[in-house]
C-alpha cells in the first residue's frame, strides 16, 4: 500500500534528516580532525594533512613557550583532574542531601511542601550573576574564593535541584503499596528505604547522577568567577588558549576533544534516562 | 491467631469518608469476607488493622492490646495486597524469604529455605522460585503475593481482592482452590472483595459495608436469604434482585400487594400477612429473585402471574437471561437455556410468592429482620 | 482497658504514635533545608546590596534606595541591551522548537536511518556550551575555519559572523540552536512515543491527512511537553552567558551586551558590584514571572490534552 | 450494506510467526458475526486487515465485489470501534464523531445533522460538548459507535467491544448494541474473547485458535455439536470436562474404560456405531458441568453414569458448584441451590446421553459427525 506519494514523501523526510544530523555532528568531527593537525599545516590544508599525536602530547605532558607578556605553562591535566573532583563531589553531596529529601517530597505530606520543591526549582532558573555577585564578595571574606569547598558549594545549584526532581520522579513511580507491604513484613521505614526504595531506583539514580555530573562539568560561569588559578576547570581553561597571540587552534581543538570525551561517553550509557534527566522528570522518558 | 475488634473506626481522606463509625469483630480463628462495591472502604479497613493508615477517631485491637500507635511492622499482620505489590528486583524465592529475615524474627537460613519451600509447594509455584516477577502472569503474581503473606504465622492475614484481577476461567478455578488451602490455613483471615460469589462460597461469616459503613454481619446463607436490607438484597445474585414498589389492600382477609398500576397483584400467606400488619406501612418495595421467577405458557388461577413484553433475550451458555418489561419498568429472570423468545413478544411470569422479600420504602430495610 | 469505656474517654496520648514518627519527614528533609538557607542567603544579600553602592574598589555598602536601577534605566545602552536580550532568547527558542519538532516526527517514522542518527542526537548538548561555541568560532576563523571555503563552494563569500555587527546576533544564535535543538528534539520525540497509538489509527481509518491530524491530534496533544521546552529553553538562552562572552565577550562594541553581560562587566571589570545587580535581578524578576505562568499554562494544558476541559 | 469475504487470507509476521493460516470466511449482508478465540488467536489480525491496518500477507478480501487488498482504510467504506475506544483526547465528543467527516470538507451544515442524527441514535446528545475524559466507560463507548456509524460504512467492526465496561455496563451495552443491530441491518463483525458476549449478540459465530478457523455456525451448532475439542472447552461457561478414556468392546457392546480404570461405560447404539466407524486409540468424553445431575446414591435407571469423590463444593446463593474426582480427573459440576456436599463423599454423576460427546484422543476432532 506504498502509494507514490507516500514513498516521495519519506525519501525528502530522510533527506532533511540527514542534512540536520550534518549540522549537527560535522563540527565535532571537524575538532577532532584538526587537533591532529600540525601547526604548519593549519593554514594551509583542509582536508588531506599528515596526522600528529603532538597537540596532545603538548597539552598532556604540558611544555613552556613564551606567550606575549610571560611564560604559560598550560598543565591541562591538572584542570582536567581539577573538573573532576570539583563535579563528583559536587553530585555526591548532592546525592547525600537531595535523596532522602526527594523521597520525602515524593511520600511524605507535610505542610510547604510544594512551595519548597518549587524553590529548588527556582534556582535552577534563576540567573547565575544573582548569587555570583554576592557570593564573590562573601568568598573572599570568608576565604571560600578559589577553593574547591568553594566550588563544589555554588555547584549545588546546579546538581541538587536537578537530583531532588528527577529523583522525586521515580520515587513517585514506585507504587506505594510496595513499601507498604514492606513494612506490613516487619521492616521499619529506613529499612525499607535502603533494602527496597533504593535499589529500585538505582538504575535512575545512577544516570541522574551522571547528567548532573556533566552539567557540573560544563559550567564555566561558576569557576569563571569563584576560581581562581589553583582550581581552573577545562571549560575556563579551554578559553584562554584563544588569547594567546600565537593561536594555537589545533592545541585548543585537542584540550577540546579532551574535555568533551567524559560527557559523550557518560551520554551514550545513560541513552535511555536522558529524557528525564533533561526535563527534570516532568517527561518520562 | 487473635481476634481483632475494630471499635468506631473513622477515617477520612480530604472530605471523603472512607470509614464511617465501623464496629467490627472477628473472632479468633474466623474467615470473614469483607464483602461492598469499589469505593466502600474495604481497603481502608485492611490498611487500619494492618497500621499502613491511622483512623482519626476509634480504637483497634489486635488480641488485647490496642494497636492505634504502633506501626506497621510492630502489629505481626501479614496483607497480600489487591496489586499484589511484589519486590520487582527479588526473585520469587526473595519475595517469600524476606518477611522470614526481618529484624526480631530468628529464623535460621535452614528454617526460612524449609518454610518457603513448603508455602511454594503448598500454592504450586515451586517451579518459579527462581524467576523475576516482571516474568510471572497474574495467576503466578498472585500467588505469590499469596505466598508471602502466608509464610509466616501472623495474628491476622488480610488479603485484598487476591482474585479479582484474573480473567473469568481462572478466577472461578482460583476461587475452588483457596477454599481447598483455606481449611488448611489456621489464622483469622480478613478477605475483601467485590465479588459475591466469593462472598457467598468461601467464609465463615460475611461483612457487608457501603460507603464506609457496615449493612449486615453473618453467615452467606444467611445474609443471601435474609438480607438486612435493599442494599444488601441487590448486591447478592447476578442479575440482580428485581424490585416493585407495591401499595398494600386487604382482600377477605388476606393482604394484597399491588403495583405497577395493576401489572402485579400478590395475594400473601398469613406468615407474611401478620408481618406487614405489625409494620403498619400502606406501601412497600418487593423483592423477588431472578430464579423464582418462571416464564409459562398457560395460566392456572391460583398463581401469581406478571405478563409484559419481552425486551430482549440473551442467551449466556449454561443459562439464558430474559429481560422483559411491564409499564417500562424492566425485570430480569433466568431461563434454562433450551428456551427462546423473541423480541417485544408477550411473555407470562409465574412468581413464587413465598419466596418475596419485603422492605420498607423509606428505611429500606427488610420487615422480617427486626 | 475494658472495652466498656469509650474511645474518647481513653486520652490521646496512647492513641497517637510517637513524636519521632510524626516529625519523621521533617527530619529526612533537615539537610536539605540547610543546604537551601545556605544558597537563600547569598540571593537575599544580592538583593540587598542592589539597594546600596558597593564597590570592590570601596567596600563599603551605603544605602541609596532605588539609586542602582534608575542609573541602570537612563545607561544609553540599556534599551539596546533589552533588545538583544529578549531577541536572543526568543529567536533561539522558536526555531530549536520548530527544528526540534521537525526532527522529532521525522525520527519518529522508526526508519533504519532515524534508529541510527538517533543515538547520536545528544551529542552536541553534552559538550560544554563554552567548548561548542570556540569550536564554531575556529569554524568561523577566516584563515582556518572551515565556513569560508564551504561557504563558497556555493558562492557566497565576505560573511564576517561575529565580526560584524549586523551578523553577530544570527551568528550566536546560530550556535545556540545548534547546542540545544536536541533538548527540544528529544523531549518532543519521548512526548511522541508516549501518545496513545489508537486514536492514530482511528485518525487513519478515518481517512485524515498529514496536515489535518497533525493540526487536530498531534499538536495539541504535544502541547505540555512543547510548554516543558519553551520554559526550559526560553528561561536558559534569556540568562546565556557562555555562548556571546566565549565568542564576542559582548562585542563587536556592544552589540551583544545582553544583562548577564552587563552585570558581568558592571560587577567585575568595572569593579562597581551594586551597578551590575540590578540587571541581573531584573532578570530574574522577568524569569520568575514567566515561568509561574507557564507552569500554570502547563497543568491545564495537560488536562486538556488528556481529554479533559 | 454490503457482504464480506476473505478467501484464503494468510497473515504472517516477521520472524513468521503466522497469526493467520488459510482463513476462509464469508459474512452475509447484514449479518452479525462474532470472531471468537482466545488472545493471540489472530482475530484481531484478522479485524486489522479487513480495515487496512494491516497488509494482507496472501489472499484476497472482498467487501461486496470489490478487492480491498490495496485499498487505504479510508477508501474501503469500513468503520472500526477499537477495543480502548481510541477517542481524540483533545477534541469534544462532537468533534471526536465529525472528525472524519471535516477531514473529507463536507459542508458543516450537512456534518451538523448527521452527527445530530447518529448521537440521538445512542441516546448521547447531551454529552456532544463534553471531553473524552469527562465521560464514563459506557458513554466512551457509544461515542466511538457513533463515530463509527457517521461515515455509514458497508461493514462495521467491534474490537471488544465490552471488555473495559464493569458488570453492570457490560450487561446493559449487550442488549444495546443487540437493539443498535436490529435497527441498522449492517454488516456487523464482533471480535472477542469473551464467548458470552459472541453469544448473547451474534446471529454466527466463528471460533479461531492459532491462526486456524475451528468452526462457523449459529449458537446451537457451535454450542450442540462442536467440530472439536477446542470449540467445545471454549463455547460454554463453565467450560466442558473431558475425561481420558479407552474403547474396549465386549461381544456386541462398546465401553469406555476410564484412565487407571476409574470408571465404565457402555455406549447407546448411536455412539457405539461412531466409534466403530472411527476406530480412535483414545477418546475424549466430553460433557457440560449443567447436563450432570448429582445423585447420592448409585442410580438404576441406566443413565451414564460415572462414580465420583468429592474435592471441593461451593454454595454460591442461586447453584452450588462442585469439583469431584472421577479416579484422577476432575469434573465440574453444577448443584441446585437446596443440596449440600461435604469433603470427599462419594456422588454419583448422571449425564445426559444427548448431551455426551466424545472426541478423538489425539486429535481432538468430534467422532460425532
Amino acid at each position: 500500500m506504498q502509494t507514490i506519494r507516500r514513498r516521495f514523501r519519506s525519501i525528502l523526510g530522510d533527506l532533511f534528516l540527514l542534512s540536520y544530523f550534518l549540522f549537527a555532528l560535522f563540527p565535532i568531527l571537524w575538532m577532532f580532525l584538526i587537533s591532529f593537525k600540525k601547526t604548519e599545516e593549519l593554514y594551509t590544508t583542509t582536508f588531506f594533512f599528515h596526522p600528529t599525536t603532538e597537540n596532545y602530547r603538548i597539552i598532556t605532558i604540558g611544555e613552556s613557550y613564551v606567550q606575549g607578556t610571560g611564560t604559560f605553562r598550560p598543565d591541562f591535566p591538572k584542570y582536567f583532574l581539577n573538573s573532576i573532583i570539583q563535579s563528583s563531589a559536587a553530585v555526591l553531596v548532592s546525592l547525600i542531601v537531595g535523596v532522602p529529601a526527594a523521597y520525602a517530597f515524593a511520600r511524605f505530606k507535610f505542610k510547604g511542601k510544594e512551595d519548597l520543591a518549587f524553590t529548588f526549582l527556582s534556582f535552577r532558573f534563576a540567573p547565575e550573576f544573582t548569587v555570583l555577585i554576592p557570593l564573590a564578595i562573601l568568598y573572599r571574606k570568608i576565604g571560600l574564593y578559589n577553593t574547591y569547598y568553594g566550588i563544589i558549594w555554588v555547584f549545588q545549584l546546579i546538581t541538587l535541584p536537578l537530583l531532588i526532581w528527577v529523583m522525586r520522579g521515580y520515587f513517585e513511580d514506585i507504587s506505594p503499596e510496595i513499601e507498604q507491604a514492606a513494612m506490613t513484613d516487619g521492616y521499619s521505614w529506613w529499612q525499607v528505604f535502603w533494602k527496597i526504595m533504593l535499589p529500585i531506583v538505582k538504575p535512575g539514580l545512577a544516570a541522574s547522577a551522571l547528567l548532573a555530573f556533566v552539567f557540573a562539568w560544563n559550567n564555566f560561569i561558576f569557576p569563571l568567577i569563584l576560581g581562581g588559578a589553583e582550581v581552573q576547570t577545562v571549560t575556563v581553561s579551554a578559553l584562554s588558549f584563544l588569547s594567546s597571540e600565537q593561536a594555537y587552534y589545533n592545541r585548543m581543538a585537542a584540550a577540546c576533544v579532551i574535555a568533551s570525551i567524559p560527557e559523550i561517553v557518560l551520554a551514550l550509557s545513560i541513552q535511555r534516562y536522558l529524557i528525564r534527566g533533561l526535563s527534570f522528570g516532568a517527561v518520562k522518558g | 491467631m487473635a481476634k481483632v475488634k475494630l471499635e468506631n473506626i473513622t477515617k477520612t481522606f480530604g472530605n471523603v469518608v472512607a470509614v464511617n463509625n465501623l464496629s467490627l469483630e472477628i473472632e479468633d480463628g474466623e474467615f470473614m469476607v469483607l464483602l461492598g462495591p469499589s469505593g466502600a472502604g474495604k481497603t481502608t479497613t485492611l490498611k487500619l488493622i494492618s497500621g499502613n493508615e491511622t483512623p482519626e477517631k476509634g480504637l483497634i485491637y489486635i488480641g488485647n492490646r490496642i494497636v492505634n500507635p504502633l506501626e506497621p511492622q510492630q502489629r505481626n499482620v501479614a496483607m497480600a495486597f489487591e496489586s499484589y505489590a511484589l519486590y520487582p528486583h527479588f526473585t520469587v524465592y526473595e519475595n517469600l524469604a524476606f518477611p522470614l529475615k526481618a529484624p526480631g524474627r530468628n529464623y535460621s537460613t535452614q528454617q526460612i529455605d524449609n518454610r518457603v519451600k513448603e508455602v511454594a509447594e503448598l500454592l504450586n509455584i515451586t517451579p518459579l522460585l527462581s524467576r523475576a516477577p516482571a516474568h510471572l502472569s497474574g495467576g503466578q503474581r498472585q500467588r505469590v503475593s499469596l505466598g508471602r503473606a502466608l509464610v509466616r504465622d501472623p495474628d491476622i492475614l488480610l488479603l485484598d481482592e487476591p482474585i479479582s484481577h484474573l480473567d473469568a476461567k481462572l478466577r472461578h478455578r482460583m476461587r475452588a482452590e483457596f477454599k481447598a488451602i483455606s481449611s488448611r490455613i489456621k489464622t483469622t483471615i480478613l478477605y475483601v472483595t467485590h465479588d459475591y460469589l466469593e462472598a457467598m462460597s468461601l467464609p465463615d461469616r460475611v461483612a457487608i459495608i457501603d460507603h464506609g459503613t457496615l449493612h449486615q454481619v453473618g453467615s452467606p446463607e444467611d445474609v443471601f436469604r435474609r438480607p438486612a436490607n435493599i442494599f444488601v438484597a441487590s448486591l447478592l445474585g447476578q442479575p440482580k434482585i428485581n424490585l416493585i414498589k407495591c401499595r398494600i389492600s386487604t382482600e377477605d382477609g388476606k393482604i394484597c400487594f399491588t403495583g405497577l398500576n395493576g401489572g402485579v397483584r400478590l395475594l400473601t400467606n398469613d406468615y407474611i400477612r401478620d408481618r406487614v400488619l405489625k409494620t403498619n406501612l400502606d406501601h412497600v418495595i418487593i423483592g423477588i429473585r431472578p430464579f423464582n421467577m418462571i416464564p409459562v405458557d398457560e395460566v392456572h388461577e391460583n398463581e401469581t402471574i406478571i405478563s409484559g413484553k419481552v425486551y430482549v433475550y440473551e442467551r449466556l451458555g449454561t443459562r439464558g437471561i430474559l429481560t422483559f418489561s411491564v409499564e417500562n419498568q424492566n425485570f430480569d429472570l433466568i431461563t434454562p437455556i433450551s428456551m427462546d423468545f423473541k423480541i417485544d413478544a408477550p411473555v407470562n411470569v409465574k412468581i413464587d410468592v413465598n419466596e418475596i422479600m419485603i422492605f420498607d420504602p423509606t428505611t429500606e430495610k427488610n420487615i422480617f429482620i427486626d | 482497658m475494658s472495652s466498656g469505656n469509650t474511645s474518647e474517654q481513653i486520652n490521646t496520648k496512647i492513641v497517637r504514635p510517637p513524636i519521632l514518627v510524626r516529625m519523621r519527614p521533617y527530619l529526612i528533609i533537615a539537610p536539605a533545608l540547610l543546604m537551601l538557607i545556605g544558597i537563600l542567603y547569598p540571593f537575599g544579600m544580592g538583593v540587598y546590596y542592589s539597594f546600596t553602592s558597593y564597590r570592590l574598589t570601596r567596600p563599603v555598602p551605603t544605602f541609596i534606595g532605588l539609586g542602582n536601577y534608575i542609573a541602570m534605566i537612563k545607561d544609553p545602552g540599556f534599551l539596546h541591551s533589552t533588545y538583544v536580550t529578549f531577541a536572543y532568547a526568543i529567536g533561539a527558542t522558536v526555531i530549536e522548537l520548530t527544528l526540534g519538532m521537525i526532527v522529532a516526527l521525522l525520527l519518529d517514522r522508526e526508519s533504519l536511518l532515524s534508529k541510527i542518527l538517533q543515538t547520536t542526537l545528544i551529542f552536541p548538548m553534552m559538550i560544554a556550551p563554552v567548548i561548542g561555541t570556540l569550536l564554531w568560532k575556529l569554524m568561523m576563523q577566516p584563515s582556518v575555519g572551515i565556513l569560508k571555503p564551504a561557504l563558497a563552494l556555493i558562492g557566497i563569500h565576505g560573511v564576517e559572523w561575529a565580526a560584524d555587527p549586523k551578523t553577530a546576533l544570527p551568528s550566536v544564535i546560530l550556535i545556540d540552536i545548534w547546542i540545544y535543538t536536541p533538548f527540544a528534539a528529544l523531549l518532543l520525540l519521548a512526548g511522541l512515543r508516549a501518545l496513545p497509538r489508537e486514536p492514530f489509527e482511528a485518525a487513519r481509518v478515518d481517512g485524515a491527512s498529514l496536515w489535518f491530524t497533525l493540526r487536530n491530534l498531534t499538536f495539541p496533544m504535544l502541547t505540555p511537553i512543547i510548554i516543558i521546552v519553551v520554559l526550559f529553553r526560553f528561561m536558559d538562552s534569556l540568562k546565556m552567558f557562555d555562548v556571546i562572552y566565549a565568542m564576542t565577550g559582548g562585542g563587536p562594541g556592544d552589540t551583544l551586551m545582553t544583562y548577564q553581560l552587563k552585570a558581568y562587566y558592571n560587577s567585575f571589570m568595572y569593579m562597581n558590584l551594586s551597578a551590575g545587580l540590578p540587571y541581573t535581578i531584573v532578570l530574574w524578576a522577568v524569569i520568575y514571572f514567566v515561568s509561574q505562568q507557564l507552569v500554570k499554562y502547563w497543568s491545564k494544558a495537560q488536562r486538556r490534552a488528556a481529554g479533559y476541559n | 450494506m454490503a457482504e464480506l469475504r476473505l478467501e484464503h487470507v494468510y497473515k504472517t509476521y516477521k520472524g513468521n510467526v503466522e497469526a493467520v493460516i488459510d482463513l476462509n470466511l464469508s459474512v452475509r449482508d447484514g449479518e452479525f458475526l462474532a470472531l471468537l478465540g482466545p488472545s493471540g488467536c489472530g482475530k484481531t489480525s484478522t479485524l486489522r486487515m479487513i480495515v487496512g491496518l494491516e497488509e494482507i500477507t496472501k489472499g484476497k478480501i472482498y467487501i461486496g465485489e470489490r478487492v480491498v487488498n490495496n485499498l487505504e482504510p479510508k477508501d474501503r467504506n469500513v468503520a472500526l470501534a477499537f477495543e480502548t475506544y481510541a477517542l481524540y483526547p483533545p477534541l469534544t465528543i462532537r468533534e471526536n464523531i465529525s472528525f472524519c467527516l471535516r477531514a473529507k470538507n463536507i459542508s458543516s451544515e450537512k456534518i451538523e445533522r448527521k452527527v445530530n442524527d447518529v448521537a440521538s441514535m445512542l441516546g448521547i446528545e447531551d454529552i456532544l460538548d463534553r471531553k473524552p475524559g469527562e465521560i464514563g466507560g459506557g458513554q466512551k463507548q457509544r461515542v466511538s459507535l457513533a463515530r463509527a456509524l457517521v461515515r455509514d460504512p458497508e461493514v462495521l467492526l467491534l474490537d471488544e467491544p465490552l471488555s473495559h465496561l464493569d458488570a453492570a455496563q457490560r450487561a446493559h451495552m449487550r442488549t444495546e448494541l443487540k437493539r443498535l443491530h436490529a435497527e441498522i441491518r449492517r454488516t456487523t463483525i464482533l471480535v472477542t474473547h469473551d464467548q458470552l458476549e459472541a453469544v448473547a449478540m451474534a446471529e454466527r459465530i466463528a471460533v479461531m485458535n492459532f491462526g486456524v478457523l475451528q468452526q462457523v455456525g449459529t449458537f446451537d451448532e457451535v454450542y450442540l455439536n462442536p467440530a472439536n475439542e477446542f470449540v467445545a472447552g471454549f463455547v460454554g461457561e463453565p467450560p466442558m470436562n473431558f475425561l481420558i478414556c479407552e474403547p474396549k468392546s465386549e461381544g456386541d457392546d462398546l465401553f469406555l474404560i476410564g484412565l487407571d480404570g476409574s470408571f465404565r461405560l457402555k455406549l447407546i447404539p448411536k455412539l457405539r456405531m461412531k466409534v466403530l466407524e472411527k476406530k480412535p486409540k483414545t477418546i475424549k468424553l466430553g460433557i457440560r458441568p449443567i447436563h450432570i445431575e448429582i445423585s447420592k446414591t448409585p442410580g438404576q435407571n441406566g443413565k451414564l453414569e460415572l462414580p465420583a469423590n468429592v474435592f471441593t463444593f461451593e454454595f454460591l446463593g442461586e447453584e452450588g458448584q462442585v469439583v469431584a474426582k472421577v479416579g484422577q480427573q476432575e469434573v465440574l459440576a453444577m448443584t441446585p441451590p437446596s443440596m449440600r456436599l461435604t469433603m470427599n463423599e462419594n456422588i454419583w454423576l448422571q449425564m445426559h446421553t444427548e448431551f455426551t460427546y466424545l472426541f478423538d484422543g489425539e486429535t481432538g476432532v468430534s467422532l460425532l459427525y
